[in-house]
């Protein structure tokens, strides 16, 4: 047996504080309140035991005002539970501005990581100390869950769905990541480490071999899936112009709007007939089963990447629609 | 063994056999799962219509009366409540599906217009009106039970399950011409496909929905039509008068509420 | 039929030999039986066998965890086990073990009825529950299924190839029973009430049995229909859940928890009728501030269908949404805090007996808290994304339903021993296994909370090894209290032929149940009692008792 | 209390006009819907349908099932069972509806 062994994980991500706090708090109020409430248990237990004087109970008239107390006291603390919960929630949830993009594929029974400069890797992550990360992820399957106990994150990973989550590493060093949803036989096997570097160290890690940023891979597979025969950059296209089109407000066939988001462009790619953008012919053959999670990350690095400069004449799509909120954390 | 014993286990074994006498509900035979099912539902139904004619009773002023009740008063209240309460597991029951059916609805709306014009809104309405008379029916089977007029009851009752089976009779219609055009859910009916406009992913969940619906529904009916035979059986029987008609009355609620959800499934499905 | 007077439905003890036991003899006329009492024993066998067949599981769960590597069980094994172990525990033991087994033979009786509204309904229900059980029994003995309780899809419906489809008919076909009975206790307490028996003269139990009854009703058909499109998309091959095919999985989700939330509290309100009895019988008082009481099983009823989506933070829901889901769950623990208090200060200035169900319930107090509290730390969002599918979890869960629960159903099971047999249990023995059990219990599960907030996860087969120690704490628990569990059924066994004989009120309670004779005859009472007296009115009861006596 | 004992199930009998009535205006409200989905409405389709669906099967509960006549207990049991529906059918929107928002 260890000798050794820790009762508290290590706090290595800017939100760890806050979730401690958030514990620690919660574990002094209600400790003291069921201390309270197995004291008084005990002592009356002990105290009013049965005996042959007081065999038979005193009968006390319940005070209206102790009910009333102790309903509402308890409300008023749970509120603010509830309360301190959400604001970290939040402070879970909203993606910092500046955020450095990661995106993670899940499948039984491994992690796949893919860094915007192009590296690939399974099982370990490596990440800058003191940078915000974002990771975008999906699965190929089924339901896994990305957790990093020292970060105090985790996040649901969805089939055919992106979603996002974010973190801050504070300490350099090498820790678990969990897969939390059981997600079949070598559920317990879908482990591996993070890796904290120092940004010096990052960057030297990240110049070791690869085949070219994402956006650049994504470029290729453009080619490759011959996207760009439609998607051409000029207006007279069989397909929208896709340059400067993520994070715009897109006007659908039937009246309605939708955001070009990354799980907007991942349907119009594996199910193009879904939401057809206004003004074109549903003529976009589907690419699901042919195009995996992984390329797919990459043709949307490439399809984010397209500078939206060139053409004046802004697709009929892109007309309207907010300032990029590209950077804002969007709800998924 | 001792005499009593043995006097006991005779009555046991006689009980027994009432027993298997009385729970045989008249249901259409099926599949396992709707075998299941009838049987929860008609035998649930047979005791909220409370049919034991008593034996072990000291103190009975009307046949029908069982031993557990003081009068039948409490007996016809207890087994009115026990069916709304019924009812409302099944709002819950259908509810659950017509949630979903919802939220996809609004993630594939064109998907669900499209799909709608795989049904014939013609049928649809006609069937609709069958449906509702078949209430009206069941109604006056009612009215005619509180009156104590048997006659009328039985043939209410019988115009209720000829128009129910009208009614089913044109739903198996619709569904082998479904089934003849390849809309049955199944292994062939994938995503790949989805190129075909008429069997888009998104339709393909609208006809998942519209059969999981009408199906439900009609296995409802199913039910429903065992009872009514069985209610017809009774009414025949002279069992009913202004004193006694809480089976006809239960058996009532129940084929209303089967209508009830058609009339939310009709637009639903068909008028998207 | 006359109505008798408040002395003498109290206190008559005829020397009746006839009683529901031997009333009628012969397989048959249990297997066919419509008395509720019988039914009450049938299905208290059966769910005990299924606890065992449970605990089983969970014993070997627990083997397996002593070392970190998985050496003891195969992965596949291991989660076809925990499988196993929840939905037994959950949808065969704890769903019907209270209010299906005491609940149906006390009910009845505590209300002064002649039997359920629908006898042979309730009679139906043990048949569908028994349905059910074979379905899972037959998964047991084929291979097993490696879901998890949750059924989660998409794994469920096409990556799983054990026996999903079974597991759920069996689950879906249990769940009628459960609707069933919920549908008989509410229309026998609505009409079935002895006469005087007002709503507020009801006992506690009767309260809280009725606001479970009302979340068996109401929440029981949408898990019916979800399992039922779960099962279907499995053997159509439809999309209906499927991502792959178009469908959402969080909706599956959400189907399920509507559910299984509200379900949880169909496995503690009846834990609470119990103790709510107890309490009041062992400290010879009414319940402190009985209409909050009572109001307050109400609440947790309707609350509980509001709060479903705590289970799913981190699961891909709108953010907006969650708050509101963790707001609700706030809410929703305020009742059992009200019973809670109110129960300690029950004891305040009472008689208190030290006897076995008094200490069941005081372990129920203690261990309900520490569970209901940590229910507290899952529900704030900001800790939950940390600990959610951890141990923490786990410990929670089985604070609430091993620590509150299944002491709750001990402490029934003893209370009304007398009642049902006639005779008493030896109480030096269910001392001793009290003890066992509550020292068990916290040792197997305390450090669960402590690894789950270091980092492990549920659901592990093997685990990495600086969680080692906690778990061998808590392996060695779990053999206390296998040990524990194991006891009752020797003694209780036992004390069938040579417990003393019990009399009819042998803890000098106050209540329906205690005015009949033990065990009660076949339509429950000798006379049909007319009720005077509010519940719990031990002042007036003991007097009178004195004067009996006396006189 | 016990409200219950002592009477003999001494039903309002429904006189048959009502019966008659209130089948033809089902009737009539099942034209409506088939027409209202004809004539194109925007948005408006399917609220009315739902309403109109909502109308009849008021009807139906109140005067076939008999709900008008019937105890304080089978109204709140009524009621009750939809104000469950509404529960699972507004808090599962709340998700649905509120997803697609950006969080700032
Ligand atoms: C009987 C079963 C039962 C009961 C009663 C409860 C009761 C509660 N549960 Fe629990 N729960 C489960 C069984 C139960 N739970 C199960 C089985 C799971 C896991 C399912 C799975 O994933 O497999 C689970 C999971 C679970 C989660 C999801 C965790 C996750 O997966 O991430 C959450 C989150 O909010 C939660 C919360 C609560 C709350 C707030 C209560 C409240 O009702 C508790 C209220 C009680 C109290 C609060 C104690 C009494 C109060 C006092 C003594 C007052 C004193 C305190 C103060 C004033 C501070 N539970
Ligand atoms: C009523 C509900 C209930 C009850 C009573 C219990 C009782 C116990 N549970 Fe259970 N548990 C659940 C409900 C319950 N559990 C649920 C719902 C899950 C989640 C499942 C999932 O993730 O899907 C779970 C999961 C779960 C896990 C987590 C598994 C994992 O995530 O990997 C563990 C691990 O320790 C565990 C342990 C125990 C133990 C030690 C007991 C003990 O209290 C049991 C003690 C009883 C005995 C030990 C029986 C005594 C008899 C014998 C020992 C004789 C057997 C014969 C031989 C050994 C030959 N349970
Ligand atoms: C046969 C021509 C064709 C090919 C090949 C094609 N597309 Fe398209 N694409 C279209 C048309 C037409 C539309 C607009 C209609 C629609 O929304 O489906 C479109 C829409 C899109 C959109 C949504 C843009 C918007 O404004 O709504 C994206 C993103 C997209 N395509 C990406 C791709 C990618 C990536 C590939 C290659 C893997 C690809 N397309 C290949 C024709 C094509
Ligand atoms: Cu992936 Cu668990
Ligand atoms: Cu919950």
């Amino acid at each position: 047996m260890r000798s050794d062994f820790p009762l508290f994980p290590e706090q290595a991500s800017t939100v760890a504080p806050y979730v401690d706090a958030l514990y620690l708090f919660l574990v002094g109020i209600t400790g003291l309140v069921s201390l309270l409430i197995w004291i008084a248990v005990f002592y009356f237990a002990i105290k009013y035991r049965r005996r042959p004087e007081n065999e038979l109970a005193e009968e006390i008239e319940p005070p209206q005002m102790l009910e009333i107390a102790w309903t509402v006291i308890p409300a008023i603390i749970f509120v603010g539970i509830f309360v301190a919960g959400a604001w970290v929630y939040f402070h879970i949830n909203r993606v910092p501005d500046d955020a450095l993009d990661i995106y993670a594929t899940g499948r039984q029974w491994m992690w796949k990581f893919q860094h915007p400069s192009g590296q690939r890797e399974i099982n370990t992550l490596h990440v800058p100390v003191n940078r915000p990360i974002r990771i975008t992820m999906a699965s190929e399957d089924v339901i896994h869950s990305l957790w990093f106990p020292v970060f105090r994150v985790k996040a649901d990973v969805l089939p055919n769905r992106y979603r996002t989550m974010w973190f801050e590493a504070t300490k350099t060093g090498r820790f678990h990541i969990f897969c939390a949803e059981y997600c079949g036989t070598q559920h317990s096997g879908m482990i591996g480490w993070v890796e904290v570097m120092e940004p010096t160290a990052y960057q030297r890690w990240l110049a070791g071999g690869a085949e070219g940023s994402l956006a650049s891979q994504g470029e290729k597979l453009f080619q490759k899936y011959a996207c760009h025969t439609c998607h051409t950059n000029e207006a007279t296209g069989r397909g929208p112009i896709l340059a400067g089109l993520y994070g715009k407000q897109i006007q659908l066939t039937n009246n309605s709007r939708v955001l070009a988001d990354d799980n907007y462009l991942r349907e119009s790619i594996l199910n193009p007939q879904a939401k057809i953008a206004a003004g074109f012919q549903p003529i976009m053959p589907t690419f699901q089963g042919q195009v995996n999670e992984e390329e797919l990350i990459k043709l949307l690095a490439y399809i984010r990447s397209m500078p939206a400069a060139a053409p004046v004449v802004a697709p009929p799509t892109a007309s309207a629609g907010p300032a990029a909120t590209q950077n804002k954390g969007t709800v998924q | 063994m001792s005499e009593r014993q043995g006097v006991e286990m005779q009555n046991a074994e006689c009980k027994m056999q009432k027993e298997i006498l009385h729970s045989a509900s008249p249901d259409v035979a099926g599949p396992f799962l709707h075998f299941a099912f009838c049987i929860c539902f008609s035998a649930a139904g047979a005791e909220m219509t409370a049919i034991e004619p008593t034996h072990e009773d000291h103190h009975a002023p009307h046949p029908f009366l069982q031993h557990h009740f003081e009068d039948l008063g409490q007996q016809h209240e207890a087994s009115t409540l026990g069916m709304w309460m019924f009812l409302a597991t099944e709002i819950l029951f259908f509810g659950g599906v017509l949630c979903a059916y919802f939220v996809y609805r609004g993630m594939y709306h064109d998907a669900w217009k499209a799909g709608s014009h795989h049904q014939n809104w013609m049928i649809g309405t006609g069937n609709t009106a069958v449906l509702i008379g078949s209430s009206l029916t069941m109604a006056l089977a009612v009215w005619a039970a509180q009156l104590g007029r048997r006659k009328l009851t039985v043939i209410m009752l019988t115009l209720t399950l000829i128009l129910g089976s009208v009614f089913l009779g044109v739903k198996m219609y619709e569904y082998s011409e479904h089934i003849h055009e390849g809309l049955f859910p199944g292994k062939h009916f994938t995503f790949v496909e989805h190129n075909n406009p008429a069997l888009t992913p998104g339709v393909q969940l609208y006809m998942t929905f519209y059969f999981a619906l009408t199906g439900l529904h009609a296995l409802h009916m199913v039910i429903g039509a065992g009872l009514l035979i069985w209610m017809i059986w009774r009414a025949w029987a002279g069992h009913f008068g202004p004193e006694y008609y809480g089976p006809v009355e239960v058996m009532g609620l129940y084929w209303h509420f089967v209508d009830i959800v058609w009339i939310f499934l009709f637009p639903l499905l068909y008028l998207v | 039929m006359t109505p008798s007077t408040l002395h003498d439905v109290r206190f008559i003890e005829p020397e009746k030999t006839r009683n529901y036991l031997n009333e009628d003899y012969g397989v048959f006329s249990w297997l066919l039986t419509k008395d509720h009492k019988r039914i009450g024993i049938l299905y208290l066998l059966s769910v005990t066998l299924l606890f065992f067949v449970g605990g089983f599981f969970a014993f070997m769960l627990r083997l397996e965890l002593l070392t970190p590597e998985g050496d003891l069980l195969t992965s596949d094994t291991y989660n076809k086990f925990f499988t196993l172990h929840g939905i037994v525990m959950i949808f065969f033991f704890l769903i019907p073990a209270i209010p299906a087994a005491l609940g149906n033979f006390i009910l009845p009786l505590m209300l002064g009825a002649k039997d359920l509204a629908f006898p042979k309904i309730n009679l139906l229900s043990w048949y569908i529950y028994m349905t059910g059980a074979i379905f899972g029994i037959y998964v047991i003995v084929t291979g097993g299924v490696d879901t998890g309780w949750t059924f989660y899809t998409p794994f469920s419906t096409q990556y799983s190839n054990t026996h999903v489809f079974a597991t759920t008919l069996g689950a879906f076909i249990t769940g009628f029973s459960s609707i069933l009975t919920g549908l008989n206790f509410i229309v026998t307490i609505h009409r079935m009430r002895a006469p005087g028996l007002t709503w507020f003269r009801l006992p506690l139990f009767v309260w809280s049995m009725y606001a479970t009854s009302l979340v068996m009703l109401l929440a029981t058909p949408v898990l019916a229909i979800t399992l039922f499109l779960l099962m279907l998309e499995r053997t159509l091959g439809v999309g209906i859940f499927d991502p792959a095919l178009g469908g959402d999985p969080v909706l599956y989700q959400h189907l399920f928890w509507f559910y299984s939330h509200p379900a949880v509290y169909i496995m503690i309100l009846p834990a609470m009728a119990v103790i709510s009895e107890c309490v009041a019988a062992f400290t010879r008082k009414k319940i402190f501030g009985y209409k909050f009481v009572a109001f307050a099983s109400l609440a947790i009823a309707f609350l509980g269908f509001l709060v479903w989506a705590h289970h799913m933070f981190v699961a891909g829901i709108s953010v907006y949404s969650a708050m509101i889901f963790s707001f609700l769950t706030m809410l929703v623990a305020v009742p059992s805090a009200i019973k809670v208090f109110n129960w300690t200060a029950t004891m305040y200035r009472a008689s208190v007996s030290w006897q076995t169900p008094m200490l069941y319930v005081m372990g129920f107090i203690g261990l309900f808290t520490i569970g209901g509290v940590t229910g507290l730390f899952l529900g704030a969002m900001g800790v939950d994304v940390h600990v959610h599918d951890s141990y923490f979890v786990v410990a929670h869960f089985h604070y609430i339903m091993v620590g509150g629960t299944v002491m709750g159903y001990l402490a029934g099971i003893h209370y009304w021993w007398p009642k049902i047999t006639g005779r008493m249990y030896p109480e030096w023995w269910a001392r001793l296994s009290a003890l066992l059990i509550f020292v068990g219990f916290n040792l197997t599960f305390f450090p669960q909370f402590l690894v789950g907030y270091v980092g492990m996860p549920r659901r592990y087969h093997a685990y990495a090894p600086e969680f080692q120690v906690l778990n061998v704490l808590s392996t060695a628990g779990a053999t206390v209290l296998a040990a524990g569990y194991i006891l009752p059924m020797f003694y209780l066994f036992w004390s069938l032929w040579y417990g003393r004989k019990a009399g009819s009120n042998p803890w000098g309670a106050v209540g329906l149940e205690w005015a009949t004779s033990s065990p009660p005859p076949k339509e429950n009472f000798h006379v049909t009692p007319v009720v005077t007296w509010d519940a719990y009115d031990y002042p007036a009861f003991l007097k009178a008792m004195r004067e009996t006596q006396n006189v | 209390m016990n409200d219950h004992h002592g009477h003999a199930p001494t039903h309002h009998v429904t006189p048959l006009p009502v019966y008659f009535a209130i089948f033809f205006a089902l009737m009539i409200l099942t034209g409506i819907t088939v027409w209202i989905s004809r004539v194109d409405l925007g948005v408006m389709n399917f609220p009315v349908a739902m309403a109109v669906a909502i109308v009849k099967a008021t009807l139906v509960i109140l005067f076939f099932m008999h709900l008008i006549h019937s105890t304080r207990l089978t109204w709140v049991v009524v009621l009750g069972s939809f104000l469950w529906l509404g529960v699972l059918f507004v808090l599962i929107f709340s998700d649905y509806l509120t997803r697609a928002w950006v969080m700032y």
